[in-house]
């Protein structure tokens, strides 16, 4: 779809849709990137008594008074609630008090399983990518997490290459079996569409499209052979206020285009 | 009070760490990270050091990149804004360096249970997931206590911890502040530390503030003053994060060639603090100085 | 930003403590001890609480003697410049308190193992002595890695952390200096903290130095203004340790007649903070404040 | 013994004899009371350069602005090196970085095993003391520890009613099937001598008595067949300027007398 035609691009509607996972005065452990803003652009909108934990130590509850590229930036410390430790945060993380937790994914598979540390192409070549940062303490612990990637068919595969951080492993019994404590993956949000996960089955399922994309764009891209919710719907389009609140969170458009 | 611990950069990189030496660096993450003293690591040539670190930024990448490492026990190597790190990438698949695959958490919880002198802290991370396959120091065990599974991760003592702060003394007393990401266990869990300072400053002038002083200064080694010696990576009180230097790095850094370039610019010709700034010119260091202050009120310790 | 959560301290001991609960107290040791919000548990006449903590100097003693108390996880209780805590010894040999044996390390271990959310946290400490015979949340294990023995001791997690502050805002973001104690571990272990604080500040003020911030504020439950409410023990900034007390208390403290004086003098008369500075007096308030200042250099947080 | 006549008295004494365990450039464990007064007292003589941990969370390397009553007095705090956790202080000390700490007691045995917790006397009714403390910390951890308590038969006792704070346990043997890494007792200052341990057998010996003190003094208030050095001396008596420093920190005389 063209930004010029449809007043957003694809950046935004993500950006957009990951804001509305955030519910007011919920505790929000912020990922890299695109989060950033999802955070900043909740708290700006509906989730104006949300926190915002970050791995490096910050907890925040007021978007930044200026721009971010990311999270490190001095912006993001200045006026924030609390400077400590990674471990003060991963500490409230693991004590369960995170409502909702942001990870990129490199690779996804069926089960919300993320790789970000090898894959492997159809050679046997691997490639090693930086690996798992915070997301596997997010996925392991969190109530529940959201992965936001681009939705490219050697991403969404049958099954991950290596398990960086755990979604529903094998089937929806898996996490309470290994001992794990966070409730697991509640949505993935890519370039084509918001995918869920069955509360039955742990499996992916296609909940709703982005605006122009066909449901067809999307099996085209998923590796495996991917359920469809019976109420698809069209993921909500970013209104003009959504878009201007965005372009002054990243006005060079470097995470979110032009 | 003891002798100073006051050394320029070179003196204090070349008397504490050996090639060989296991390393923590860049501790506070994605803020503060030393790369003064990563450049001046590349230019004496160090060989086989193994790096600890939670997320570096580029630094990781550059070590690896200019030959000094052989072995990385990290959560996560690359360029925070670009996404990979090229030269690690290189050196993952080429065999020249290996991997130790951490999250932040056991990492956190190697270095935490390093600073309290014990083998190792369990942690509730990690269970089913493949960081328990190229990371021997990740164990399974059973709480004592309530029987539920647990992850154990083997503590980390470092050889060396290296860290910038604002303002040390001589002694190596120095303040602190921003987020400190695992930078202050780090310190208490190495055998040695070093610290590189915006700024040196009297003895007394720490002591009016011990809250903010990051670790004890009997345990610390060396203290250089390394002005600018975080950039590009941003100092609270000093200056912000320099964006496009990490933008420049990953372009530079794709291929070996073109990272070589990149050395021969920034790192190979630099003697001093003075050189590198020098390099990167008045009119930079303008743009990425702290503009809008806002000063912390002064509390009282008196009696 | 969300409602104020600022109480009178009858509302946050009635509404946050109840009979029965488990509280942690006095964990800054010897400083901050929250003897306002100890005395106002007293006047409310709460039954069967647990106190933990490592050494609450005599608060924990005011509390056993007032008949609050159940039982007791603590390190050591007593009244620090002159020994024995009387209401403790009493309250133990007569049987009406039971007491789980802690040591200053396995206390802090319980509460950051808590304050992690772990079931545990293995420590070296006390191995071989008889700890291990009045504390069921002490075992011995073997370290899945080195094979060598260690201590694991059991989480807690309080129902209540009650803290002394300089100063908080009326959400509960809060600065403290001066030691901390296990303050920082009691705040993130327990399901409810409440902060008593010297004085209430604007966010504003807080937000300029984030670093000082005890434990994030979205955790608080009640923030009550309560000046002088740390005395007679010390708070930085504010007074000094009244000394006289400490004396005074041993002596009242010795029989149970006399230690029901003291109440009279001291807690059951007090409607509010106004009423104990009363008693208190002019010149023994001046007498303890801060006379010779050593005010912190302020840092910069700008960007 | 007189202290007019003497120039000093048994408390002074001990804060000596305290004193003079630690070394210049040691990290030392500062306990409650007499310690206190000990590392100034060092600090200002021999062991200028002495940094003293106490639990509360301080770090320092310098005597107080003022005359302390306690580790927590602002005194304490103001112009410190480091104020942090308790657990700081005490992984300082677990990962083997404190060269001597200190210790009171009220009931010691033959193998220098510390009770400050129950008693139990002839008709086996028990006194509650109060507690560890820091000490099972201290004796358990630090490279070696040094015990400061009264000198009287009931506290100096054949077998500890409880085990708070090891000692060398059943003999010197013990504390490494036990696991303790620290390296157990190295003197015991009482009011009438300095004891100190055999290496060979983990046995506690007669090592100095106090000015003025017998050997038969120090036999009749000990529990047990207590051994004699052979080289026994006399504890060193506090010179005058030592005498003007104790006063100097204790100047009311609370803790050593007038």
């Amino acid at each position: 779809m063209d930004t010029d035609i449809a007043g957003f691009n694809m950046r935004q509607v993500m950006v957009s849709a990951a804001s509305a996972e955030i519910k007011n005065g919920e505790v929000v452990f912020v990922g890299m990137r695109l989060p950033m803003l999802a955070f900043f652009l909740a708290k700006s909108l509906h989730a104006a008594d949300a926190v915002g934990l970050y791995e490096l130590g910050i907890a925040r509850d007021s978007v930044a008074p200026m721009p971010l590229m990311t999270m490190g930036d001095l912006p993001n410390l200045s006026g924030s609630l609390w400077l400590a430790d990674t471990g003060d945060m991963m500490g409230l993380l693991q004590r369960g008090l995170v409502d909702a937790s942001f990870i990129g994914g490199a690779q996804v598979d069926r089960f919300g399983n993320l790789n970000t540390s090898y894959v492997r192409d159809k050679n046997g070549k691997v490639t090693r990518l930086p690996g798992s940062g915070g997301a596997c303490d997010l996925a392991s612990l969190g109530k529940r997490h959201i992965i936001i990637m681009s939705h490219e068919k050697h991403r969404f595969v049958e099954r991950v290459d290596y398990l960086t951080s755990p979604g529903y492993g094998t089937g929806v019994e898996w996490r309470k079996e290994k001992g794990l404590t966070g409730g697991g993956p509640s949505a993935v949000i890519t370039t084509l569409g918001v995918l869920r996960f069955d509360i039955k089955t742990g499996e992916m399922y296609l909940a709703s499209t982005h605006p122009g994309v066909t449901v067809e764009d999307v099996l085209k891209n998923t590796g495996w052979s991917l359920k469809i919710s019976d109420t698809l719907s069209v993921t909500r389009a970013p209104g003009r206020e959504e878009i201007d609140i965005l372009k002054n969170l990243d006005p060079g458009g470097f995470w979110t285009g032009n | 009070m003891a002798e100073s611990k006051l050394l320029n950069l070179q003196d204090a990189i070349k008397r504490y760490i050996p090639s060989g030496s296991s390393l923590v660096i860049g501790a506070t993450l994605e803020t503060m990270i030393p790369f003064a003293a990563g450049h001046e690591i590349i230019r004496q040539g160090k060989k086989n050091l193994t790096l600890i670190g939670p997320i570096s930024d580029i630094l990781f990448d550059q070590l690896i990149g200019a030959g000094c490492v052989s072995s990385v026990k990290a959560a996560w190597v690359g360029n925070v804004i670009t996404g990979s790190g090229y030269n690690f990438r290189r050196g993952v698949e080429n065999g020249s360096i290996t991997v130790e695959d951490h999250s932040n958490l056991t990492i956190t919880m190697a270095l935490r249970a390093g600073a309290m002198g014990l083998p190792f802290m369990p942690t509730l991370t990690a269970l089913g997931g493949d960081l328990y396959k190229t990371n021997t120091g990740i164990k399974e065990i059973d709480c004592p206590f309530t029987g539920r599974k647990l992850t154990a991760v083997a503590s980390i003592n470092p050889d060396v911890a290296v860290i910038h702060v604002q303002r040390s003394d001589e002694h190596g007393n120095a303040h602190a502040w921003g987020n400190f990401g695992i930078a202050r266990e780090a310190c208490l869990a190495s055998e040695k530390i070093i610290l590189t300072a915006e700024e040196i400053v009297e003895t007394e002038f720490i002591k009016r503030d011990p809250n903010r002083v990051i670790t004890p200064g009997f345990r610390v080694s060396a203290v250089v003053h390394a002005p600018w010696g975080a950039h590009p990576s941003p100092a609270p009180g000093f200056y912000n994060r320099d964006h496009e230097f990490f933008l420049e790095y990953r372009e530079f850094s794709k291929n070996r060639e073109s990272f070589r370039n990149w050395l021969e610019t920034w790192v190979t010709p630099v003697r001093n603090s003075g050189d590198y700034r020098k390099i990167l010119g008045a009119g930079r260091m303008d743009s990425l100085k702290i503009k809008n202050h806002m000063l912390s009120e002064g509390v009282d310790y008196g009696y």
